[in-house]
Protein backbone atom coordinates (compact mmCIF):
# COMPACT_ATOMS: atom_id res chain seq x y z
CA UNK A 1 0.00 0.00 0.00
CA UNK A 2 1.47 3.76 -0.95
CA UNK A 3 0.40 6.57 1.13
CA UNK A 4 1.24 10.72 0.35
CA UNK A 5 3.32 12.54 2.97
CA UNK A 6 3.02 15.88 2.34
CA UNK A 7 5.11 18.49 4.36
CA UNK A 8 4.17 22.39 4.68
CA UNK A 9 5.88 25.65 5.27
CA UNK A 10 8.64 24.93 7.27
CA UNK A 11 8.56 21.62 7.94
CA UNK A 12 9.47 20.90 3.78
CA UNK A 13 12.82 22.38 4.18
CA UNK A 14 13.07 19.97 7.33
CA UNK A 15 12.07 17.09 5.77
CA UNK A 16 13.09 17.80 2.26
CA UNK A 17 10.16 17.45 0.58
CA UNK A 18 6.84 18.93 0.17
CA UNK A 19 5.51 16.02 -0.63
CA UNK A 20 6.29 12.27 -1.24
CA UNK A 21 5.12 9.00 -2.19
CA UNK A 22 5.98 5.95 0.14
CA UNK A 23 5.20 2.26 1.09
CA UNK A 24 3.23 1.75 4.11
CA UNK A 25 1.14 -0.61 6.11
CA UNK A 26 -2.66 -0.37 7.28
CA UNK A 27 -0.73 -0.58 11.04
CA UNK A 28 1.66 2.18 10.56
CA UNK A 29 1.31 5.36 12.30
CA UNK A 30 2.51 8.97 11.18
CA UNK A 31 5.42 8.67 13.37
CA UNK A 32 6.36 5.71 12.19
CA UNK A 33 5.79 7.28 8.43
CA UNK A 34 7.65 10.85 9.02
CA UNK A 35 10.33 8.93 11.41
CA UNK A 36 11.17 6.43 8.48
CA UNK A 37 10.56 9.08 5.38
CA UNK A 38 12.06 12.63 7.07
CA UNK A 39 13.91 11.51 10.58
CA UNK A 40 15.19 15.07 10.21
CA UNK A 41 12.19 16.47 11.13
CA UNK A 42 11.46 17.23 14.72
CA UNK A 43 7.45 16.65 15.28
CA UNK A 44 7.49 17.88 18.58
CA UNK A 45 4.79 21.14 18.38
CA UNK A 46 3.37 19.53 15.12
CA UNK A 47 0.04 18.16 14.37
CA UNK A 48 -0.23 15.54 11.74
CA UNK A 49 -3.28 14.76 9.49
CA UNK A 50 -4.84 11.71 7.83
CA UNK A 51 -6.57 12.19 4.55
CA UNK A 52 -7.66 15.87 5.63
CA UNK A 53 -8.68 15.18 9.24
CA UNK A 54 -6.04 15.82 12.77
CA UNK A 55 -4.76 12.09 13.83
CA UNK A 56 -3.26 11.09 16.46
CA UNK A 57 1.22 10.85 16.08
CA UNK A 58 0.46 7.19 17.14
CA UNK A 59 -2.69 5.68 15.78
CA UNK A 60 -2.22 3.47 13.28
CA UNK A 61 -3.37 5.26 9.52
CA UNK A 62 -5.53 2.53 8.00
CA UNK A 63 -6.64 2.45 4.44
CA UNK A 64 -5.57 6.46 4.43
CA UNK A 65 -3.56 7.53 1.42
CA UNK A 66 -2.31 11.01 2.83
CA UNK A 67 -0.53 12.21 5.80
CA UNK A 68 0.42 15.22 5.98
CA UNK A 69 2.59 17.33 8.85
CA UNK A 70 1.22 20.50 10.17
CA UNK A 71 3.08 23.03 11.57
CA UNK A 72 1.42 25.84 14.07
CA UNK A 73 -1.07 27.73 11.42
CA UNK A 74 -1.08 31.41 10.44
CA UNK A 75 -3.55 32.18 8.08
CA UNK A 76 -5.40 35.10 8.29
CA UNK B 1 -26.61 27.97 4.81
CA UNK B 2 -24.95 28.67 1.94
CA UNK B 3 -20.79 28.77 2.24
CA UNK B 4 -18.69 29.68 -0.66
CA UNK B 5 -14.84 28.47 -0.15
CA UNK B 6 -12.11 29.88 -2.17
CA UNK B 7 -8.49 29.81 -2.43
CA UNK B 8 -7.04 32.49 -5.19
CA UNK B 9 -3.50 33.78 -6.36
CA UNK B 10 -5.06 37.03 -7.52
CA UNK B 11 -5.81 40.36 -5.92
CA UNK B 12 -8.65 40.16 -3.48
CA UNK B 13 -11.88 41.74 -4.89
CA UNK B 14 -15.19 41.64 -2.88
CA UNK B 15 -17.57 39.97 -5.16
CA UNK B 16 -20.82 41.55 -5.82
CA UNK B 17 -23.09 41.34 -2.64
CA UNK B 18 -26.13 38.92 -3.45
CA UNK B 19 -29.16 38.50 -0.63
CA UNK B 20 -30.33 35.12 -0.96
CA UNK B 21 -33.72 36.19 0.91
CA UNK B 22 -35.28 39.47 2.05
CA UNK B 23 -34.75 38.51 5.39
CA UNK B 24 -31.12 39.43 5.67
CA UNK B 25 -30.94 42.12 7.74
CA UNK B 26 -27.18 42.22 8.42
CA UNK B 27 -24.15 41.88 6.23
CA UNK B 28 -20.09 41.51 8.15
CA UNK B 29 -17.34 42.20 5.82
CA UNK B 30 -13.66 41.27 6.82
CA UNK B 31 -10.14 42.11 5.18
CA UNK B 32 -7.31 40.85 6.52
CA UNK B 33 -4.83 42.72 5.40
CA UNK B 34 -0.70 42.55 5.01
CA UNK B 35 0.86 44.80 7.80
CA UNK B 36 4.54 46.53 7.27
CA UNK B 37 5.44 45.06 10.83
CA UNK B 38 5.30 41.88 12.01
CA UNK B 39 6.57 40.63 14.90
CA UNK B 40 9.35 43.84 15.02
CA UNK B 41 10.41 42.75 11.33
CA UNK B 42 9.68 45.04 8.62
CA UNK B 43 8.13 43.42 5.62
CA UNK B 44 7.55 43.80 1.72
CA UNK B 45 5.17 41.06 1.93
CA UNK B 46 4.26 37.86 3.23
CA UNK B 47 3.70 34.47 0.79
CA UNK B 48 1.25 32.53 2.30
CA UNK B 49 0.29 28.57 1.97
CA UNK B 50 -2.46 26.24 2.47
CA UNK B 51 -3.27 22.58 2.39
CA UNK B 52 -6.41 23.22 0.20
CA UNK B 53 -8.29 20.41 0.56
CA UNK B 54 -7.41 20.01 3.99
CA UNK B 55 -8.39 23.72 4.99
CA UNK B 56 -11.56 23.54 2.69
CA UNK B 57 -12.79 20.70 4.89
CA UNK B 58 -11.94 22.63 8.02
CA UNK B 59 -13.44 25.32 7.65
CA UNK B 60 -16.95 23.78 5.94
CA UNK B 61 -16.87 22.13 9.39
CA UNK B 62 -16.15 25.10 11.82
CA UNK B 63 -18.56 26.88 9.54
CA UNK B 64 -21.42 23.95 10.13
CA UNK B 65 -20.39 24.21 14.24
CA UNK B 66 -20.78 27.68 14.19
CA UNK B 67 -24.09 28.10 12.68
CA UNK B 68 -25.54 26.47 15.39
CA UNK B 69 -24.70 29.15 17.60
CA UNK B 70 -25.14 31.70 15.64
CA UNK B 71 -27.18 31.36 12.80
CA UNK B 72 -26.73 32.99 9.09
CA UNK B 73 -27.42 32.65 6.03
CA UNK B 74 -24.21 32.97 3.88
CA UNK B 75 -20.96 32.58 4.33
CA UNK B 76 -18.21 33.38 1.59
CA UNK B 77 -14.71 32.90 2.85
CA UNK B 78 -11.38 33.82 0.23
CA UNK B 79 -8.32 33.48 1.20
CA UNK B 80 -5.12 34.36 -0.73
CA UNK B 81 -2.55 32.48 -1.31
CA UNK B 82 1.03 32.86 -3.40
CA UNK B 83 2.60 36.47 -2.32
CA UNK B 84 1.00 39.26 -1.02
CA UNK B 85 2.07 42.80 -0.60
CA UNK B 86 1.91 45.01 2.54
CA UNK B 87 -1.25 46.71 2.55
CA UNK B 88 -3.32 44.14 0.30
CA UNK B 89 -5.79 41.69 1.71
CA UNK B 90 -4.79 37.65 2.19
CA UNK B 91 -8.16 37.51 3.69
CA UNK B 92 -12.49 38.01 2.51
CA UNK B 93 -14.65 37.31 4.84
CA UNK B 94 -18.55 38.07 3.94
CA UNK B 95 -21.21 36.60 6.32
CA UNK B 96 -25.07 37.84 5.78
CA UNK B 97 -27.74 36.82 8.55
CA UNK B 98 -31.04 38.09 9.76
CA UNK B 99 -29.41 40.47 12.45
CA UNK B 100 -25.71 41.80 13.24
CA UNK B 101 -25.42 40.55 16.39
CA UNK B 102 -24.93 36.54 14.47
CA UNK B 103 -23.23 37.66 11.55
CA UNK B 104 -20.75 39.69 13.80
CA UNK B 105 -20.09 37.24 16.33
CA UNK B 106 -19.91 34.47 13.57
CA UNK B 107 -17.53 36.75 11.94
CA UNK B 108 -15.23 36.88 14.52
CA UNK B 109 -15.07 33.33 15.76
CA UNK B 110 -14.67 31.51 12.14
CA UNK B 111 -11.49 33.56 11.99
CA UNK B 112 -10.66 32.58 15.82
CA UNK B 113 -10.93 29.07 14.78
CA UNK B 114 -9.61 29.62 11.66
CA UNK B 115 -6.34 30.80 13.10
CA UNK B 116 -6.11 28.20 15.01
CA UNK B 117 -6.64 24.94 13.49
CA UNK B 118 -6.92 25.96 9.14
CA UNK B 119 -4.01 24.67 7.67
CA UNK B 120 -2.73 28.07 6.44
CA UNK B 121 0.70 28.87 6.80
CA UNK B 122 2.58 32.90 6.32
CA UNK B 123 5.92 31.43 4.91
CA UNK B 124 9.15 33.88 4.82
CA UNK B 125 10.32 31.64 2.52
CA UNK B 126 7.91 29.75 0.30
CA UNK B 127 8.85 25.76 -0.33
CA UNK B 128 9.26 24.38 -3.64
CA UNK B 129 5.69 22.93 -4.08
CA UNK C 1 -8.37 58.34 15.14
CA UNK C 2 -9.93 59.37 11.56
CA UNK C 3 -13.67 60.06 11.92
CA UNK C 4 -16.18 60.86 8.91
CA UNK C 5 -20.17 61.06 9.61
CA UNK C 6 -22.30 61.36 6.79
CA UNK C 7 -25.91 60.95 5.87
CA UNK C 8 -26.87 60.74 2.28
CA UNK C 9 -30.33 60.48 0.41
CA UNK C 10 -28.58 58.12 -2.39
CA UNK C 11 -28.18 55.02 -2.62
CA UNK C 12 -24.87 53.39 -0.29
CA UNK C 13 -21.95 53.00 -1.81
CA UNK C 14 -18.46 51.74 -0.15
CA UNK C 15 -15.99 54.34 -0.75
CA UNK C 16 -12.82 52.42 -1.67
CA UNK C 17 -10.99 51.30 0.80
CA UNK C 18 -7.88 54.12 1.89
CA UNK C 19 -5.17 52.81 4.27
CA UNK C 20 -4.05 55.75 6.71
CA UNK C 21 -0.87 53.59 7.10
CA UNK C 22 0.34 50.91 6.31
CA UNK C 23 0.21 49.38 10.27
CA UNK C 24 -3.64 48.39 9.21
CA UNK C 25 -4.14 44.74 9.75
CA UNK C 26 -8.44 44.42 9.44
CA UNK C 27 -11.25 46.03 7.84
CA UNK C 28 -14.27 45.46 8.82
CA UNK C 29 -16.99 46.76 6.88
CA UNK C 30 -20.95 46.64 8.04
CA UNK C 31 -23.60 46.95 5.84
CA UNK C 32 -27.66 47.15 7.89
CA UNK C 33 -30.19 46.07 5.15
CA UNK C 34 -33.52 46.79 5.00
CA UNK C 35 -35.48 43.48 5.75
CA UNK C 36 -38.98 43.01 4.53
CA UNK C 37 -40.57 41.72 7.44
CA UNK C 38 -40.48 44.57 10.43
CA UNK C 39 -42.18 43.66 13.43
CA UNK C 40 -44.67 41.14 11.10
CA UNK C 41 -45.85 43.08 8.91
CA UNK C 42 -44.16 43.26 5.04
CA UNK C 43 -42.84 45.87 4.01
CA UNK C 44 -41.58 47.35 0.40
CA UNK C 45 -38.89 49.77 2.38
CA UNK C 46 -38.58 51.86 5.23
CA UNK C 47 -37.89 55.99 5.67
CA UNK C 48 -35.46 57.05 7.86
CA UNK C 49 -35.20 60.68 9.36
CA UNK C 50 -32.36 61.84 11.55
CA UNK C 51 -31.76 65.13 13.86
CA UNK C 52 -28.55 65.02 11.59
CA UNK C 53 -26.79 67.95 13.93
CA UNK C 54 -27.14 65.98 17.11
CA UNK C 55 -26.42 62.36 15.79
CA UNK C 56 -23.32 63.44 14.39
CA UNK C 57 -22.17 65.14 17.51
CA UNK C 58 -23.22 61.80 19.70
CA UNK C 59 -21.68 59.77 17.60
CA UNK C 60 -18.49 61.41 17.63
CA UNK C 61 -18.65 61.32 21.22
CA UNK C 62 -19.88 57.08 20.81
CA UNK C 63 -17.19 57.04 18.26
CA UNK C 64 -14.07 58.48 20.48
CA UNK C 65 -15.34 56.85 24.04
CA UNK C 66 -15.00 53.25 22.14
CA UNK C 67 -11.75 54.10 20.67
CA UNK C 68 -10.38 54.18 24.56
CA UNK C 69 -11.57 50.49 24.98
CA UNK C 70 -11.02 49.63 21.50
CA UNK C 71 -8.00 51.17 19.63
CA UNK C 72 -8.80 51.50 15.76
CA UNK C 73 -7.77 54.49 13.40
CA UNK C 74 -10.61 54.89 11.17
CA UNK C 75 -14.16 54.83 11.17
CA UNK C 76 -16.41 55.52 8.18
CA UNK C 77 -20.12 55.73 9.08
CA UNK C 78 -22.54 56.61 6.78
CA UNK C 79 -26.59 56.66 7.36
CA UNK C 80 -28.90 56.70 4.40
CA UNK C 81 -31.96 59.03 5.19
CA UNK C 82 -35.23 59.34 3.07
CA UNK C 83 -36.65 56.13 1.31
CA UNK C 84 -34.88 53.13 1.99
CA UNK C 85 -36.35 50.10 -0.34
CA UNK C 86 -36.19 46.24 1.05
CA UNK C 87 -32.65 44.97 0.13
CA UNK C 88 -30.62 48.22 0.09
CA UNK C 89 -29.24 49.21 3.44
CA UNK C 90 -29.49 51.74 5.10
CA UNK C 91 -26.04 51.83 7.39
CA UNK C 92 -22.64 51.50 6.54
CA UNK C 93 -19.82 51.10 8.81
CA UNK C 94 -16.21 50.95 7.91
CA UNK C 95 -13.51 50.26 11.08
CA UNK C 96 -9.65 50.01 10.45
CA UNK C 97 -7.43 49.05 12.96
CA UNK C 98 -4.02 47.29 13.57
CA UNK C 99 -6.10 43.65 14.83
CA UNK C 100 -9.27 42.22 14.35
CA UNK C 101 -10.26 42.26 17.75
CA UNK C 102 -10.59 45.87 18.08
CA UNK C 103 -12.01 46.70 14.41
CA UNK C 104 -14.90 43.92 15.55
CA UNK C 105 -15.63 44.89 18.60
CA UNK C 106 -15.83 48.70 18.21
CA UNK C 107 -17.98 47.94 15.45
CA UNK C 108 -20.34 46.29 17.01
CA UNK C 109 -20.61 48.09 20.29
CA UNK C 110 -20.74 51.04 17.70
CA UNK C 111 -24.21 49.57 15.98
CA UNK C 112 -25.22 49.21 19.72
CA UNK C 113 -24.78 52.92 20.99
CA UNK C 114 -26.04 54.22 17.83
CA UNK C 115 -29.38 52.00 18.17
CA UNK C 116 -29.63 53.27 21.65
CA UNK C 117 -28.56 57.20 21.63
CA UNK C 118 -28.62 58.61 18.30
CA UNK C 119 -31.34 60.16 16.86
CA UNK C 120 -32.16 58.47 13.60
CA UNK C 121 -35.50 56.99 13.09
CA UNK C 122 -37.27 54.82 11.09
CA UNK C 123 -41.14 56.03 10.42
CA UNK C 124 -43.53 54.52 8.76
CA UNK C 125 -44.98 57.77 7.26
CA UNK C 126 -42.86 60.54 7.14
CA UNK C 127 -43.13 63.84 8.74
CA UNK C 128 -43.51 66.93 6.40
CA UNK C 129 -40.07 68.32 7.43
CA UNK D 1 -35.10 85.45 23.91
CA UNK D 2 -36.41 82.93 20.81
CA UNK D 3 -35.97 79.40 21.13
CA UNK D 4 -36.32 76.58 18.28
CA UNK D 5 -38.73 73.52 19.11
CA UNK D 6 -38.22 70.45 17.06
CA UNK D 7 -40.58 67.66 16.75
CA UNK D 8 -38.82 64.17 15.50
CA UNK D 9 -40.52 60.97 13.67
CA UNK D 10 -44.22 60.24 15.37
CA UNK D 11 -43.85 63.10 17.69
CA UNK D 12 -44.20 65.68 14.65
CA UNK D 13 -48.01 64.93 14.28
CA UNK D 14 -48.60 64.83 17.70
CA UNK D 15 -46.91 68.13 18.45
CA UNK D 16 -48.59 69.32 14.72
CA UNK D 17 -45.01 70.90 13.30
CA UNK D 18 -41.80 69.54 12.86
CA UNK D 19 -40.46 72.42 13.43
CA UNK D 20 -41.33 76.29 15.10
CA UNK D 21 -39.65 79.35 16.91
CA UNK D 22 -41.36 80.47 20.46
CA UNK D 23 -40.65 82.93 22.81
CA UNK D 24 -38.40 81.49 25.90
CA UNK D 25 -36.92 82.67 29.18
CA UNK D 26 -33.58 81.00 29.84
CA UNK D 27 -35.30 79.63 33.15
CA UNK D 28 -38.31 77.82 31.09
CA UNK D 29 -37.62 73.99 31.32
CA UNK D 30 -38.21 71.97 28.01
CA UNK D 31 -41.19 71.09 29.87
CA UNK D 32 -42.63 73.69 30.12
CA UNK D 33 -41.87 75.17 26.53
CA UNK D 34 -43.56 71.62 25.07
CA UNK D 35 -46.73 72.35 27.24
CA UNK D 36 -46.98 75.37 26.20
CA UNK D 37 -46.45 74.88 22.25
CA UNK D 38 -47.26 71.19 22.02
CA UNK D 39 -50.10 70.57 25.12
CA UNK D 40 -50.98 67.40 22.74
CA UNK D 41 -47.19 65.59 23.00
CA UNK D 42 -47.61 62.93 25.56
CA UNK D 43 -43.91 63.16 26.87
CA UNK D 44 -44.00 59.85 28.94
CA UNK D 45 -40.83 57.68 26.91
CA UNK D 46 -39.78 60.21 25.35
CA UNK D 47 -36.08 62.30 25.69
CA UNK D 48 -35.38 66.18 24.90
CA UNK D 49 -32.31 67.85 23.83
CA UNK D 50 -31.22 71.10 24.22
CA UNK D 51 -28.89 72.39 21.59
CA UNK D 52 -28.18 68.58 20.70
CA UNK D 53 -27.15 67.75 24.09
CA UNK D 54 -29.82 65.44 26.24
CA UNK D 55 -31.04 67.23 28.55
CA UNK D 56 -33.64 67.05 32.11
CA UNK D 57 -36.77 67.80 31.34
CA UNK D 58 -37.43 70.09 34.51
CA UNK D 59 -33.73 71.62 33.71
CA UNK D 60 -33.71 75.12 32.60
CA UNK D 61 -32.60 75.70 29.06
CA UNK D 62 -30.31 78.37 29.82
CA UNK D 63 -29.14 80.54 26.33
CA UNK D 64 -29.90 77.32 24.49
CA UNK D 65 -31.45 78.20 21.23
CA UNK D 66 -32.71 74.29 19.85
CA UNK D 67 -34.76 72.30 22.25
CA UNK D 68 -35.76 68.57 20.10
CA UNK D 69 -38.27 66.39 21.26
CA UNK D 70 -36.21 62.80 20.80
CA UNK D 71 -39.06 59.87 20.26
CA UNK D 72 -37.20 56.34 21.17
CA UNK D 73 -34.49 56.25 18.53
CA UNK D 74 -34.09 53.32 15.27
CA UNK D 75 -31.44 53.61 13.55
CA UNK D 76 -29.80 51.26 11.70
Amino acid sequence: MKVRLLAFAYTAQQAGFSECVIESDATDTPRQLFQRAAPAVATEGLRVAVDCEYHDWDAAIGAASEVALIPPVSGG
Amino acid sequence: MTKSIEFSRARLVAPPMALPTLEIGACVEFYGIVRELEKGSLLKGLFYEAYETMAARQLERIFDSLRAAHPVQTVLFIHRLGWVPVGESSLFIRVLACHRGEALRFCGEAIDRMKADVPIWKVVAPSAR
